[in-house]
């Protein structure tokens, strides 16, 4: 017994509404539909924030530890003698963490959607997705097992391929919604590889042995080993890569801007606050393993969070579809945590890294959240999601100005905010081990804020387009969301983080790192000075500029090509050179060799027929024959026998 | 005199009958020629089995009869042949073996 | 009279009430009766089997009952079952079930079709309730030649050439069969005493080394052709692109799962150490189907085509599991016959429909469907993923326990193998998400699409149990896995690690 | 003495009776009778048939030369019920015109070939042997010729007569040399006399076993079949092919067995050569026939090689199988042959192409040429799949695996070419396929039993057993 066992109801009561909308999402009346989706994320709102009252307040620290508690669980499938997959909850600082982001964002998401969503004949089939995506994201966070994770993982996987292609008459959403779900799935193969060698080698899929240090040497990791790795790292490199998958870290990222196509509520929601996370939390969860078993799998972590950070950052700077920049922005800023982590120690103060980036996690889903739905507002506006097309909506927009504003700030580091708090905490944590990430993620900083104000001053400033409508701020369903997520973004900066999730489970007195700080806040208004010298007005300097850098300007423009690439890969090497050869080889040689074989039958069978003369003084000449064939043969055997 | 006449003989009359028959038979294209070269080597057997039944085994005279069974179905297939030849006269005005090959392959 | 017989016994039963049916009506009332009689005995089946089980009764096979037959070669009629084949019994009643329903609109020749559709599933039903070699092979022949007709009589395109060929191949793996079976009988009773071909009896003995490595290769490969064993799986594609609905659908279904079934039944458990011998071989065979049928269909146009070298693939991740010798990978590979028999029979299933309404199966030539029939799109969509092996559906299941069992094996040669059997889940999502998104999604492409109809009462009965079975097992693979299967798979088991 | 003899030859003798009365019931009843005598053959071949079947232990006449045993009259009650059937499906033959006026000729000139058969079966020295051979083959030259108004039915004759006689000129040389090199005739001696196989037993062997080759029309002593087969009228044709195959098969298992067991490692070599380039060369020719008949003609050589794979171990259990295989055989080639006659009698068609599209206007005849086609290639649950695979076992049970994979690969061409046959019937789409055939009751109840027989005689195993049990008394 214990206090934690109703933990199970916050994933499945989604998944009940997703059961009753999907059976009934012809006859339920719209109205119906959203209350009752949203009505269902409330209630399971309500249980996690209870349960992060009850964990981190009623219950507090046991012995200045935070304990791991199963919530309940039962074993789902024996795989083989000692391994056996259970499902049920996990109630820890992470879990507790995520179960309020999750929910919260969700929540947000429901009651926008309800507004976004309002004219589409998909309504329906949209709530019942966004219930299928929470029920499957929640199942994750509160995973008590790896296996479970990668079960959940796949199904948020399929729920953001079914909401990206919400809109499944248009190709382009069709092809981001299967590049996403490829891309990830690729990635998912490794994870894949990760579990197996790890629980081959561990004989558990349980966090709280797997992770707890003390099991570690009773783990037989001594084994064969690839390319020099060790055999935690091997696997926990591979458990990574599908985080990263999905986390769209370089150079997996490719999926994630394309995934824009799905509704804004589903980008936000998805792609910003939530799913696109899990591989941060992936890796997370398996801190202890990574930074105690294998040290340089955790490097690796740092150093692709830090270059992804950069590299997206840079092409951030450049697009111009709207969303597309909040993507590129999504995936530096997670690129951000993976850093964060991977500049992490383990324990006590080395864990601050560690702290930083689930505080950033936190941090960031609120006020990415915020941008993508207040992108939705404008999109939903103005019709368009080109950002050239767009400009002067201050005026017409108030309300979602200002909170977006207060997002962009967030994300910028402007002290006071969000962001200012959780980035410093990452900035420090690297700057005591890893200087090269910790210049690394200082420039992010100022291409953060730069690319950021671009966007909002390209948006709400500038040259004001002419518009066929006039743009006006959303109805209530979709303000307020906006508005408390703005209030979120400003306050979750003040939350003692900390205090509530840590590497090791002890509490973690953190403080603002005042030299730090400084230093990241004067990149942050360097960046947003330069935007607002370039964009505030519309002037000739950025032709200039892009004129000035014209090739770097069209490579980051273009993505660097790494679409191209694996475009050429898939189409050009693996479709062309493989996939159509098989289909070729199979028709034409291992059938051919089937239907060769049935030719030389018939064939041999025409060739014979003159055997057959019709003259019967040939059949009794082979009938002769055969008697001094068989004769001799039967005489020479005898002979020598 | 005629004890003189070893089996070594007798067989190697009979041998040289026994495959004229067959050779006449592969190679005449006369339906009755045919025939005879039939009845040749039926009485080639004929030979050996009177031969064997006198040089080797004549405590009965098993060979003997047989060689007279032998003659009296040979003379039954000849009629029969005889009749079967007529009648393939009256349909192909032929009794060349190669006229008579319709059917094949 | 024993309780397994009825499962012979009613398809015969049905079959003579077919013959005296009026018209097409009546013919496929018939047809949905005995094959919803059959459908309810197979569940009385699972009850009964799980009742045994629970009584503590712990034999190798169990309401094992000797109908004597030949009795001066000792080839008899032995009835019995194990948790295996009363999975698969379950497997063939869900599916034949889902056909009858799926061709109900069978006009041409109607009484024909469902006689020689029930004389086909007879023959499977008989396959799994029989333990004597004999009988086995029996209706495994029995269960092979309908298909002729059914394919050529009631396919499309070049279905002569592929009945026969279909026809053909799986004749000639027989061939190798015999010859295997005859071996095993010949060597089943080394220490003297009478030779006889009941499982349970061959045993009991070992057969000599030399005798199993001869024979292995003729069963595993006879076997293995109806099993889709690379490269002689060819009969496939052709086959199922051909044959009618229903047939497709029990054909990658059940028949299928008869040649897997063949393999474990036959040529592992009474010739375990030959497997052992020839194991790696076959295993990089299997290895080779699973990949090369997953890339073979990503370029296919032809849905039916395309499902057709996905079952190549699938079915050789069976033969993949089965060659790991140990016990999840064989529960694995058990459940995947299950899993991809219910997955393929629903992927025919829908295929069959929308070709009945687009009166194409050229993917190019269709498009956003999903609009015009979201019903049939939808469950398409529900089969493609949980082909693509989605937790929840039985697929992950099956799919997770060979690739556990698999990486048991710590070799070089055994991670190599399983790394890439593991690759073929990305190239099965490449796949399926492409016909999806060509056919089912995107802008309607032909006119005359818009106005087609969705699912009627019984198309979606046919689609809905096979839906319902791929769920419940995806979400509670414990049943099949550990109750149905589990100790049953101890005696092969036993036999395969004694080796060690 | 004289009550010995008639009840030891009480199947030969009541066979003789029946011609005989044919004979002069046909010298004395009216043209407008005929029938009647067609009638009264019948029914008392049907009695002759159940008589056999009266359990009998058998005995031994003429000093040796001729004894029956159970076993014996099990092979000749099994040739009975292919006579019979023969005889109800000739029945729509014999009244056509230029046949009619001969009809009772006809019954007459088959029951005589059955008798020899019958002592061919029963000789029990090489004298008694060779008299029922050519009993057995000359009048079949006759049976073969019998339209002699079709320049194809004279051509069969003289084909087979000639072949026959050339094929029992080295039959007799070799039997000659066997009486050189034991001594005797008799089959009891003979096997006692030599032991030791020589060079010259060998020849003769070999003479000896061409000689029964060609009557079984194995590779390379086969190519009479194919022209004969297609120049016979339709009921001739099949009773060579099951008939006269049967008997020679029973007569080849006997000599092998009682006669030659010492020369076991000679004849095996020759018998496993002869399977395997009958069942293929069978095949192939097969593969590509466009006649029926033709079609039917190789296809029973390629049976013919399978017979033999019964034949490579001297044990009863390969008696066994050969003796269920023939009666198998006979079923279903009859049923193929009379679906044939039925076509060939009412529209005179005999090529597969006719065929196309049958089963919409004749479905039974399809489905029981399907039924006979499918047994004849070995597909359960028809009787053909059983007697197929105690082949095989047979087989295996020598030894030869490879020689079974080769057969069963072997079964897989036939069945190729059955389908093609299946496939026109069936499949092939035809605007004028044939009219509905409405055959007499006699061939519509031989094909009744050949369908019954066909179902039960596989499934049911009393069948075999009853065999099984008679042949291991033997």
């Amino acid at each position: 017994m214990n206090a934690f066992e109703y933990t199970f109801l916050i994933p499945f009561i989604p998944l009940l509404g997703f059961l009753l909308i999907i059976f009934n999402f012809k006859r339920f009346p719209k109205k119906l539909t959203a209350a009752l989706a949203t009505s269902l994320i409330g209630i399971s709102f309500v249980l996690s924030v209870y349960t992060a009252w009850q964990y981190f307040i009623i219950m507090g620290p046991l012995h200045g530890v935070y304990p791991k508690i199963i919530g309940n669980h039962f074993e789902w499938l024996k795989l083989g003698e000692h391994l056996s997959v259970h499902m049920g909850t996990l109630i820890d600082q992470a879990s507790v963490m995520m179960l309020i982001v999750v929910s919260t964002v969700s929540l947000m998401v429901h009651i926008y959607s309800i507004g976004y969503m309002h004219d589409d004949r998909g309504f329906n089939r949209f709530f019942a997705f966004l219930q299928l995506f929470s029920f499957s994201m929640l199942s994750l966070v509160i995973a008590t097992n790896v296996f479970q994770i990668y079960i959940f993982w796949e199904l948020v996987g399929v729920s953001s391929f079914l909401l990206i292609g919400f809109y499944y008459e248009k190709p382009s959403a069709v092809a981001a919604s299967k590049k996403a779900f490829i891309v990830t799935r690729f990635a998912d193969l490794f994870f894949l590889l990760g579990i197996l060698l790890i629980s081959f080698h561990t004989d558990t899929f349980d966090f709280i042995s797997l992770t707890n240090p003390e099991n570690f040497e009773r783990f037989n990791l001594h084994g064969t080993t690839f390319l020099g790795l060790s055999i935690p790292a091997l696997a926990l490199i591979l458990i990574f890569v599908g985080g990263a998958g999905k986390s769209a870290m370089f150079p997996l990222h490719i999926w994630l801007p394309d995934a824009m196509e799905g509704p804004s509520p589903v980008s936000a929601l998805i792609h910003a606050a939530t799913m696109v996370v899990a591989g941060v939390y992936l890796v997370a969860r398996m801190f202890a393993n990574y930074a105690i078993m294998a040290p340089e799998a955790l490097a690796l972590v740092g150093y692709v969070g830090a270059f992804t950070s950069l590299f997206a950052a840079v092409i951030a700077t450049t697009q111009i579809d709207f969303k597309r920049v909040l993507a590129f922005s999504t995936i530096s800023q997670i690129g951000y945590m993976m850093a964060a982590l991977g500049v992490s120690g383990y324990g006590e103060e080395a864990g601050l890294g560690y702290m930083a980036s689930m505080f950033h996690l936190f941090t960031h889903a609120m006020f990415k959240a915020l941008l993508f739905l207040g992108a939705g507002a404008v999109i939903h506006a103005v019709h368009t999601n080109s950002i050239r097309e767009m400009g002067g909506l201050r005026k017409y927009m108030k309300t979602t100005h200002i909170t977006f504003l207060i997002a962009t700030l967030a994300i910028a580091g402007f002290p006071g905010l969000s962001g200012f708090f959780s980035k410093d905490e990452i900035i420090t944590a690297a700057h005591q081990s890893y200087p090269l990430v910790f210049y690394t993620l200082l420039v992010v900083a100022g291409l953060t804020a730069f690319y950021m104000f671009r966007l909002y001053f390209l948006v709400f400033w500038n040259t004001e387009t002419h518009y066929h409508h006039k743009p006006h701020d959303p109805g209530k369903a979709m303000l307020i969301p906006l508005i408390i997520l703005a209030v979120l973004s400003i306050v979750s900066g003040y939350i003692p983080f900390g205090e509530f999730v840590s590497s090791d489970g002890k509490p973690l007195h953190t403080h603002l790192h005042f030299d730090i700080a400084i230093i990241s806040t004067l990149v942050s208004f360097v960046g947003i000075a330069i935007a607002w010298f370039l964009y505030k007005k519309s002037s000739d300097l950025t032709s200039h500029l892009i004129a000035r850098w014209g090739t770097f300007y069209r490579w980051a423009y273009n993505k660097f090509y790494i679409d191209e690439v694996y475009l050429f890969i898939t189409h050009n090497i693996i479709f062309a050179y493989i996939s159509r050869p098989i289909a070729w080889f199979d028709r034409h040689v291992v059938d051919g060799t089937m239907n060769v074989i049935g030719w030389i039958t018939v064939t041999t069978s025409e060739k014979i027929k003159g055997m057959q003369s019709g003259q019967l003084q040939q059949y009794a000449f082979a009938f002769v024959s055969a008697i001094l064939v068989i004769s001799a043969f039967l005489i020479y055997y005898l002979i020598n026998n | 005199m005629w004890q003189d006449i070893s089996l070594q003989d007798v067989l190697i009359v009979s041998t040289l009958m026994f495959f004229s028959g067959v050779y006449g038979f592969l190679t005449r294209r006369n339906l009755i020629t045919m025939l005879m070269s039939v009845e040749l080597m039926l009485n080639a057997v004929n030979i050996n089995f009177v031969a064997f039944n006198y040089f080797l085994h004549p405590e009965n005279m098993q060979g003997m009869f047989f060689a007279l069974f032998v003659v009296v179905i040979a003379a039954a297939e000849a009629s029969v042949a005889i009749a079967i030849i007529i009648g393939i006269y009256r349909r192909f005005k032929s009794i060349n073996i190669e006229d008579v090959s319709k059917m094949k392959f | 009279m024993s309780f397994l017989m009825l499962f012979v016994l009613v398809p015969l039963l049905t079959v003579i009430a077919i013959l005296f049916s009026k018209n097409i009506r009546q013919t496929r009332w018939i047809a949905a009766l005995g094959m919803s009689l059959q459908l309810i005995l197979s569940a009385v089946l699972v009850v009964m089997y799980l009742q045994i089980r629970a009584a503590g009764i712990a034999d190798d096979f169990v309401m094992v009952k000797n109908l004597s037959w030949f009795p001066s070669l000792n080839f008899n009629l032995t009835l019995g079952v194990d948790g295996i084949s009363v999975s698969l019994i379950a497997l063939t009643s869900i599916v034949i079930f889902a056909g009858v329903f799926a061709s109900w609109q069978m006009e041409s020749l109607h009484r024909e079709f469902f006689i020689s559709l029930i004389v086909l599933a007879s023959g499977v039903f008989g396959f799994f309730i029989t333990i004597d070699l004999f009988a086995m092979f029996v209706f495994y022949e029995l269960a092979v030649i309908p298909m002729y007709l059914l394919i050529g009589i009631w396919g499309t395109g070049p279905k002569e050439y592929s009945a026969m060929k279909l026809t053909l191949m799986l004749m000639a793996g027989s061939a190798l069969i015999i010859v295997g079976l005859l071996g095993i009988y010949f060597h089943s009773a080394p220490e003297g005493g009478q030779l006889t071909m009941n499982l349970l009896e061959i045993s009991r003995y070992k057969i000599p080394e030399n005798v199993q490595n001869f024979l292995f290769p003729f069963l595993f490969v006879g076997f293995g052709i109806l099993g889709a064993l690379f490269p002689l799986h060819t009969w496939s594609p052709d086959g199922h692109a051909s044959a009618p609905t229903a047939v497709s659908m029990l054909h990658a279904g059940v028949l299928m799962k008869l040649g897997s079934y063949g393999v474990f039944r036959i040529a592992l458990f009474l010739l375990p150490q030959a497997a052992h011998n020839q194991g790696a071989l076959f295993l990089i065979l299997a290895t080779i189907g699973i990949v090369y049928g997953a890339l073979g269909a990503i370029m296919q146009k032809d849905l039916k085509y395309i499902n057709a070298y996905s079952s190549v693939s699938h079915c050789a991740l069976i033969l993949f599991g089965l060659l790991m010798f140990n016990r999840s990978a064989i529960d694995g590979a058990i459940l995947q016959m299950i899993s991809h028999g219910i997955m393929t029979a629903l992927f025919f299933a829908l295929i069959g429909m929308i070709y009945g309404r687009t009166h194409t199966r050229m993917i190019h030539e269709m498009g956003g469907l999903l609009k015009v029939m979201p019903l049939l799109g939808a469950a398409y969509i529900i089969g493609g993923l949980a082909s693509l092996g989605l937790p929840g559906f039985s697929g992950f299941v099956a799919e997770m326990l060979v690739f556990f069992g698999a990486f048991s094996h710590a070799d070089t040669f055994h991670r190599i193998a399983t790394v890439l059997a593991a690759s073929s889940i990305v190239i099965t999502a490449v796949y399926i998400l492409r016909v999806v998104g060509i056919f089912l999604m995107g802008p309607i492409k032909d006119e005359h699409h818009r106005h087609l109809t969705d699912a009627t009462w019984w198309e979606k009965l046919s689609v809905g149990t096979l839906l319902l079975f791929i769920t419940l097992i995806g979400m509670f693979p414990s049943f099949v896995t550990e109750t149905l299967i589990g100790n049953s798979l101890a005696p092969a088991l036993e036999r395969l690690m004694s080796n060690f | 003495m004289t009550y010995s003899l008639l009840s030891i030859m009480r199947q030969e003798l009541g066979l003789i009776v029946i011609t005989l009365l044919v004979l002069f019931l046909d010298l004395f009843v009216r043209e407008t009778n005929k029938q009647k005598v067609y009638i009264i053959t019948l029914i008392l071949f049907g009695i002759h048939t159940l008589a056999g079947f009266f359990p009998f232990e058998g005995g031994t006449l003429f000093g040796g030369m001729f004894h029956t045993t159970p076993m014996h009259i099990l092979m000749k009650n099994v040739l009975n019920i292919g006579v019979f059937l023969v005889l109800l499906m000739s029945a729509s033959w014999l009244i056509m015109p230029r046949i009619s006026d001969k009809r009772n000729e006809f019954l007459m000139i088959l029951l005589t070939t059955l008798s020899g058969m019958y002592f061919m079966i029963s000789a029990g020295d090489f004298l008694m042997f060779y008299i029922g051979l050519e009993i057995a083959s000359i009048p079949m030259a006759v049976l073969a010729a019998f339209e002699k108004f079709k320049s194809r039915s004279e051509e069969a004759g003289i084909k087979f007569l000639l072949n026959s006689a050339l094929s029992t000129g080295f039959l007799l040389f070799g039997l000659s040399l066997f009486y050189a090199a034991g001594g005797t005739l008799y089959f009891d001696d003979f096997s006692h006399s030599i032991s030791q196989p020589s060079p010259l037993v060998a020849l003769a062997l070999t003479f000896l076993l061409s000689g029964l080759a060609f009557k079984l029309s194995l590779v390379p002593f086969h190519f009479w079949t194919a022209d004969v087969y297609e120049g016979s009228p339709m009921v001739v044709t099949s009773y060579f092919s099951v008939i006269s195959k049967g008997s020679v098969a029973f007569v080849l298992g006997i000599l092998l067995f009682k006669v030659f067991p010492a020369f076991i490692g000679l004849w095996q070599f020759v018998i496993y050569a002869l399977a395997i380039a009958t069942m293929l060369i069978g095949n192939l020719f097969a593969l590509r026939q466009k006649n029926i008949k033709r079609f039917l003609a190789f296809s029973s050589i390629a049976q013919a090689g399978f017979i033999l794979l019964g034949l490579l171990q001297t044990d009863t259990f390969g008696i066994t199988v050969i003796i269920y295989f023939v009666l198998i055989y006979i079923l279903s080639n009859l049923a193929a042959f009379g679906v044939a006659q039925a076509i060939s009698v009412a529209t005179g068609k005999e090529n597969i192409e006719d065929y196309n599209g049958l089963y919409k206007t004749n479905p039974s005849l399809s489905l029981i040429m399907m039924l006979a086609l499918f047994s004849l290639s070995g597909i359960p649950p028809v009787a053909g799949f059983f007697s197929k695979f105690f082949l095989f076992t047979a087989a295996a049970k020598a030894g030869y695996y490879r020689l079974v994979f080769i057969a069963v690969v072997n079964t897989t061409i036939a069945l190729y070419y059955y389908l093609l046959v299946v496939k026109a019937m069936f499949i092939n789409p035809n605007p004028n396929p044939l009219p509905p055939i409405r055959s007499d009751n006699y061939l519509r109840s031989a094909l009744f039993i050949t369908v019954v027989g066909i179902f039960l005689a596989g499934i049911l195993s009393p069948v075999f057993e009853y065999m099984q049990a008679i042949v291991d008394k033997f």
